[in-house]
């Protein structure tokens, strides 16, 4: 077998060297009756050559974004991806090596956070930002148990254009400290500030807003901290970093907490994971923060080095009191962020924004302009908006699949009150040609 | 001479109006955010990020790689980590488009691949863990564990119960107790025998009907199968209590034994570690959950069902604790850790654990003169030495790990379990060949040597690596977290 | 542009240094008249995704060897290309060095070439062997002309059994020197002793043999050898070292020069090109070999090393007196063969040897069954073989290609002779489903 | 204290049956190779090769590639080299299974994406040389040059002239003469002058009607553009003969100036310099060739045509000077060169030539008070410096490449051209940034102080390479060029 390098021989010699007859002998410590009796029932193994036959099988059954033109969003986008990332994703010493923990060895890793928390904060417009947490949605509730921990209170108030993935992730990990979520409507895609209010109290950690929201539309997220921060709770906002090129910091809008899928800063689709957890806070905050940091120092010569630090708010040392239970990560995700910030720029980041705004701008015209297609929302939005379509979403989506369009996603079993709705993305990598061709066999499918 | 290792930060290269990107032109009548959005959602001023060419990110990132040790370039002892290879078929099979760039929320129909290979995966799953059913959405063994213990939480609230306490052995991982208090438990922590083991007495003291689960590590985190697992499973049924089991260390049990037949309730996979997923330098990984049928309906959701020939993700899941990450799990890694599987087939998968016992087994076997063993062998998938003897020479075991650096190896995990004085702890794997072995063994033994004859060696290393040791004190004490430009000097 | 750094600012401060106003003041040296006096007329430039679509749509036209099953031979075959290869010549530090001229900086280079050496070397049973050639037909070329000046001697015969398209190269490069290629039939597609006994002469520099053949048709090495050592000529092999695991060596049976292309082991098909020649000889001859050669040597503190080494027989030394003109080879296939031979290892080669000689000879039971159908040559073959058919292979071909078979090679634009023949390659990747669909598909194409 | 550098030859690892490959069972009925083959065709026992497993594979190349200085990793100023970055949208392109997994005998009608390319390749190639006509067949450089001076000689012979010469410049790359000897020609090497231009007294002085072809590089291997090419070309052609053009430094004139409209008859083009596919470590590189209208008869066969949508390979070329290589060129680096040519267009790649130009003066001109200029500037994209100042004080050319080993930087091209004492040949090319550069020039001043002050340092260099220098008279000596199997101790 070609990864187990032990050969028979070498096994015998080894067994000798331990004095053991079989590895029978070794594993004396089970007990008899606790042993499987019988091979495991797995299919047959395959050698590489069927193997890839058999995925690529698979695989092909999938309608992807290289076959497809892609409009799908909802949390995650179909933004371009630099050829150079792949390729130093690929190193062997990024991606075979564990978490920094010997840092003298580790030092290539332990830079890219160092950048990547640099560029992470520079884009939230935040002090400081963490190495990641899994993906948007864990990062969320971690920054609302966060708010929870800071604040002691007891409850947390979540726009209704929060991604209900999202705020899915966040009931599961509220479970446990028993945090209740008030939902505020969205009835014009945006928070209902009047229907806020009356909820935002003495007894609410947190006001979570995100912006662009779940359905396209920017947030007054401005407005909503200073809600928060009357009522003494902390304003966290979910935003896409790779819209940040463009659109105002949450930061320098009142966020306390900022959080995001990073997914569209060079992060592969795959099928919705691994992600990337964004998550990014305001200095004083930082030794409550969750997940991993990692902070410049010096070696003993006096040269510049970096490592692991604040590692006391974490699992490994602080066990039940940490303040998560994150140990892995997603620093591969990170290490793919950092090459795609630092490939696209100053520069690139503002042009990715103004070429996925201006496009689904287009798009959003060319839609509505189909018969009996309207925008649902009158708010301005970024990237993405909601269409009301004259038919069932779900049965012009797979209209749409023959023409090799993957066309949005219909709102339906994420609000039934949107059932008529479709989630239309449009980033930088759509031309003009695809969108009029979505305008077209939009028209189609509708007649 | 050594030459000064590399040093700069992607932000020291930048240079203004230098670019790395390549953009289409805007091919849209109006390309202006300011004409198209108000003018209050937009960012005054352009983030300062680095600007630099393409041949610059990929020099800096190629040589800051170099900076790192891997698995692809160095023996990686890292007990409780798994850090095998990482086969290169898994990476391509990920790479594939069908599965690469796939959007999430692509319509039932449309994704029946990757469907189809996350039933599988969880299938087979199951079958090696002897469970009944598998959610692969945890995106890390962390999650996996609070979706474990969220799951049992569930149930007991199901039931009409409502226990408070869960026991976690004092050799537990730190993600254990972690894990456990977030879902809103009181973690009562067990003390373990001299041996590692947990101790009965201990054990049957505090399983009272406050209890909700017991979580133990198996083998535990001394690389030894608890002898009476089957004992402490049934203990616990008795009262009521669901056991769970970290399965990090499942490399050493494929085929020999299955947590379901143990009685364990709930068990999760860190993909990263048995089914060969790489780390990333931290990351992501993948912990699928596994479950006993009792516990089926508190499954994370959705859950992807197959009916006929069709594959979906049902999400009519009253029970269900509800979602962990966005999406379905992490993909990528599924694909990875499935290819895996059908790579080594059965037979495989049992000569994985047979191989990563005898290599444990050897390389403690050749140490034992010359570190403290924290308990006798034989161990299972890893050894736990405790650098004691050398501690009284003014050898600490992480100096030891420093020195190992300099010899060529990444260094064994130091200071867990908790449990075992100055621990070094020792995971060779099964990919790992006898010649390598012998090296790193070699190079212990000289260090345990050069601990009684020459101290100095050890405490001044590491000398050969980019950096030598630094200032965690000072890191922690101001903490300097991001990049700051420097001030224009005059 | 993203690959050059330079800022206009830069441009311009950089210009100041030099003391030139602008690049213009930098190309006097250029008679004005020489000038171009507008831009390139080129396509236009394409920003990335653009370049992507574009160059997928062009790759999309092609009949590949993934979306199809391949039986083409010729020279180079569908061989399995186990993974790791792509990801190690990846590294940048492999395929963006040059030619180890500074060894101190290059042991990486040399001590895969090193190795590359010693496997070419034991696998066609030679001494020595070189750093690479171009491909098979140049390689053969080369051993041609390096007989040509070991003897002094004016003609070379060749056995039909030669690949065509080598033999057209050995064709190209023996015009310089006026070197008469003898061609010797191979009616029954192998050798023709006889006839070729009166051809080798005095005159004679080499007679070469490839085995197997173009035909697939193993021929008697041996007896060749006797010939071409009788008349003082060298005996120069050309064979396909991934056969090598299973077939005698042809330095057992007697070669002074042996050749090959190497794609078989592990470089991809590519449409032809890059390919890898292989070329090994005899320790007395390699002082007058063509191409690099490494060498083991010691440093100055007497650490083991490799360099480049017996350069006085090359061009930049020698120049015009040089064993050949080649400077730049085709390293980066020479090490994608080293980790080949590395991953098939002892026993691998020896496997996929077995398994496309099985497979080739079940392929040619089930095909010559076909209706219509026969095996054109009676002499044994190896993974390639000749089936004559009762239609044009020209037309057969193309109405495979509908059942996605690349079916074979018609042999018309080869040899008139065989017009009716097809060229059939089978590798260890072909499965007996495959084959078996093949025979199908035959069958019906036939009908 | 440096560790010692990795060591290992793969035959090392070894160990008897241990295997990395992974094959299917037969699946056929007969598989030994004994009953289907006659014994005398089959090898006797199996080669003596490694057997190691997937992870030694890995770890072993990969730490092999960390002894090698590349592009990606340093800055690599090798004269003549161009080595400038390798994009990586190249790579990811050639990568396609379109491209990489079609095989060249595959039916025209099922090859028209790659028949395209490489139809529209050479005419871009055509235009941006202002020849008539490209083939891409010739696999290097050097090849190139044999193709180009097969089809002057074709040429002549079609003329029923048998001119026996080609008049080569002493400051030519040794390709420039090997080739043409290969051809069949005496070389006859003209001298330069002081500037290294061509003597025009010198070339009128040999050409006559013997010569078939004059040989040039251009800008010629000083960095330096002939002003008086177009006389040379006229004066050539007045004699009847015809003008070759090493297009090896294309790379300084790319929409500046073009060799068919210099009156050149025949140019190649290095696409691993000009047009950025990799060096691989010695290649695969391309060599494409470019005539004028009246050699296209004798192109090498077949050539690529386009005749309505259909493209083809035309065999049908009586005169052709016949086949370079077994298939249509060194395919998978015709795509690399043809995605570059698409991501640059007409602007992009004269702006490569104005900042390689840019590049080369500014490095001239930072050293120009440190060491010799082998010719005053500007230079067009390389400067060709000489340590002879440096030489007087004990270190040569040699000695400087090796010290700069050790600063971080690969050497420039030392001693080439041959007619400069002492060469470096310093290319930078215009990837590199000014900042690279200024770090390069600095340690070049520091190495010219060091000679002056401290030249021991220079000689003992490298000391922080894998290994120090070599000893090439032994290599030569008594050339060990494979490795051979320790003799069992004992
Ligand atoms: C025993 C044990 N349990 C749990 C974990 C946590 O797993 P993860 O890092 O995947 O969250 C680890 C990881 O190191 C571990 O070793
Ligand atoms: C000026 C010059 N001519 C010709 C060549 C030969 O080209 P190749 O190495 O591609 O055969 C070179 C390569 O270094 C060169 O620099």
């Amino acid at each position: 077998m070609r990864y187990i390098p032990n050969t028979p021989r070498e096994q015998r010699e080894m067994l000798a060297a331990v004095g053991a007859g079989s590895v029978e002998d070794l594993l004396v410590r089970i007990p008899p009756k606790a042993r499987l009796a019988r091979p495991l029932a797995l299919p047959p193994a395959l050698a590489e050559t069927d193997l890839i036959h058999h995925l690529r099988a698979l695989a092909g059954r999938d309608a992807d974004a290289d076959s497809h033109v892609c409009f799908l969003g909802g949390g995650v986008y179909d933004h371009y991806i630099p050829s150079p990332i792949n390729h130093l994703i690929s190193r062997g010493e990024f991606f075979t090596a564990y978490t920094p923990y010997q840092p003298e060895a580790s030092q290539g890793t332990l830079r890219t956070i160092f950048e990547y928390q640099t560029m992470i904060a520079e884009l939230t417009g935040m002090d400081v930002a963490n190495a990641s947490i899994y993906d948007g949605g864990s990062s969320l509730a971690e920054a609302v148990l966060m708010a929870h921990s800071l604040t002691g209170r007891p409850e947390a108030v979540l726009a209704g254009g929060v991604n209900p993935l999202h705020r899915r992730v966040v009931a599961t990990y509220a479970a446990g400290p028993r945090l209740r979520l008030r939902d505020v409507p969205a009835p014009d895609g945006v928070l209902d500030l009047d229907a806020a209010r009356p909820l935002v109290t003495e007894r609410t950690a947190a006001v979570v807003v995100q912006s662009p929201n779940f359905y396209g539309c920017l947030e007054d997220i401005r407005a909503a901290g200073e809600l928060a921060h009357a009522a003494g709770a902390l304003l966290v906002v979910a935003a896409d970093p790779v819209n940040l090129g463009v659109l105002a910091t949450p930061g320098q809008l009142g966020a306390d907490i900022v959080v995001g899928e990073g997914q569209g800063l060079g992060v592969p689709l795959s099928f919705g994971g691994p992600n990337l957890g964004v998550f990014a806070a305001k200095a004083e905050l930082v030794r409550r923060m969750p997940g991993r940091l990692v902070g410049a120092t010096v070696d003993r010569d006096g040269n510049r080095g970096f490592v692991l630090t604040l590692q006391t708010r974490e699992q490994h040392i602080r066990r039940a009191k940490a303040t998560s239970n994150i140990c892995t990560n997603v620093a591969l995700c990170a290490l793919m962020a950092t090459v795609y910030v630092a490939t696209l720029g100053k520069q690139g980041l503002v042009r990715v924004g103004e070429l996925s705004t201006a496009k689904a701008h287009y798009a959003a015209e060319r839609l509505r302009a189909v018969p009996g297609v309207s925008l649902r929302f009158a708010a301005p939005f970024f990237k993405e908006f909601t269409l009301k379509l004259p038919k069932p979403p779900e049965r012009v989506v797979t209209r749409l699949l023959k023409s090799k369009i993957l066309g949005g996603v219909p709102l339906k079993a994420f609000d039934r009150r949107l059932s008529d709705c479709l989630l239309v993305a449009v980033t930088e990598k759509r031309t003009k040609d695809e969108i009029d061709g979505f305008a077209a066999a939009l028209t189609e499918a509708l007649a | 001479m050594a030459r000064k290792s590399y040093d700069k930060l992607v932000f020291e290269l930048s240079s203004p109006g230098r670019i790395a990107y390549s953009l289409p032109e805007c091919d849209v009548p109006v390309s202006d955010p300011a004409a198209l959005l108000p003018r209050e959602h937009l960012r005054p001023e352009p983030p300062a990020l680095p600007e630099v060419s393409e041949l610059d990110v990929i020099r800096h990132y190629s040589r800051l790689s170099q900076l790192n040790y891997g698995v692809d370039t160095h023996f990686y002892p890292l007990g409780s980590c798994t850090m095998k290879y990482n086969p290169r078929i898994n990476e391509d099979m990920a790479r594939l488009p069908g599965f690469l760039r796939m959007h999430p929320l692509t319509p039932e129909a449309a994704s029946q691949g990757a469907l189809a290979l996350m039933h599988e995966l969880a299938g087979a799953l199951a079958e090696i863990a002897g469970m009944d059913a598998v959610s692969l959405q945890p995106a890390a063994g962390a999650q996996g564990e609070l979706a474990g213990v969220l799951m049992i939480r569930a149930y007991h609230l199901a039931n009409g119960e409502k226990r408070t306490k869960v026991l976690v052995p004092d050799s537990a991982h730190g993600t254990n107790p972690a894990s456990t208090a977030i879902a809103g438990y009181e973690v009562v922590q067990l003390k373990s025998e001299a041996n590692g083991e947990v101790d009965l007495a201990d054990l049957e003291k505090h399983l009272d009907t406050d209890v909700a689960a017991f979580m133990v590590t198996l083998p535990n985190t001394l690389g030894m199968f608890e002898t009476r697992i089957l004992e402490i499973t049934e203990m616990c049924h008795a009262k009521g209590v669901q056991v769970y089991m970290d399965g990090a260390n499942l490399n050493a049990i494929l085929g020999i034994t299955r947590p379901g037949d143990l009685g364990f309730d709930v068990c999760h996979f860190n993909l990263h570690k048995t089914f060969t997923t790489p780390h990333g330098g931290g990351g992501p990984g993948a912990g699928p959950v596994g479950v006993k049928a009792h516990l089926e309906p508190f499954l994370p959701m959705p859950v992807v069902t197959k009916r006929g020939d069709r594959y979906a993700l049902d999400w009519k899941r009253s029970k269900s604790i509800g979602k962990l990450q966005a999406f379905w799990g992490n993909f990528g890694m599924l694909v990875r850790a499935y290819t895996y599987i059908r790579t080594m087939g059965a037979d495989g998968l049992r000569s994985v654990s047979d191989n990563a016992v005898l290599n444990a087994n050897y390389v403690m076997k050749r140490l034992e003169a010359h570190y403290d063993l924290s308990v006798p062998g034989p161990c299972m998938h890893e050894c736990v030495l405790s650098a004691r003897r050398q501690k009284k020479l003014g050898v600490s075991a992480t100096d030891i790990a420093k020195r190992l650096l300099d010899l060529g190896f990444y260094a064994p995990s130091t200071y867990f379990p908790l449990i075992v004085e100055e621990a070094l702890m020792i995971e060779p794997t099964e990919t790992e060949s006898r010649q390598t072995l012998d090296a790193f063994c070699d190079a212990m033994i000289q260090i345990a040597r050069e601990a009684e004859t020459s101290p100095q060696v050890i405490l001044d290393a590491p000398e050969t690596t980019p950096v030598r040791r630094l200032d965690q004190t000072r890191a922690a004490r101001e903490p300097e977290l991001t990049w700051t430009r420097p001030a224009r000097p005059g």
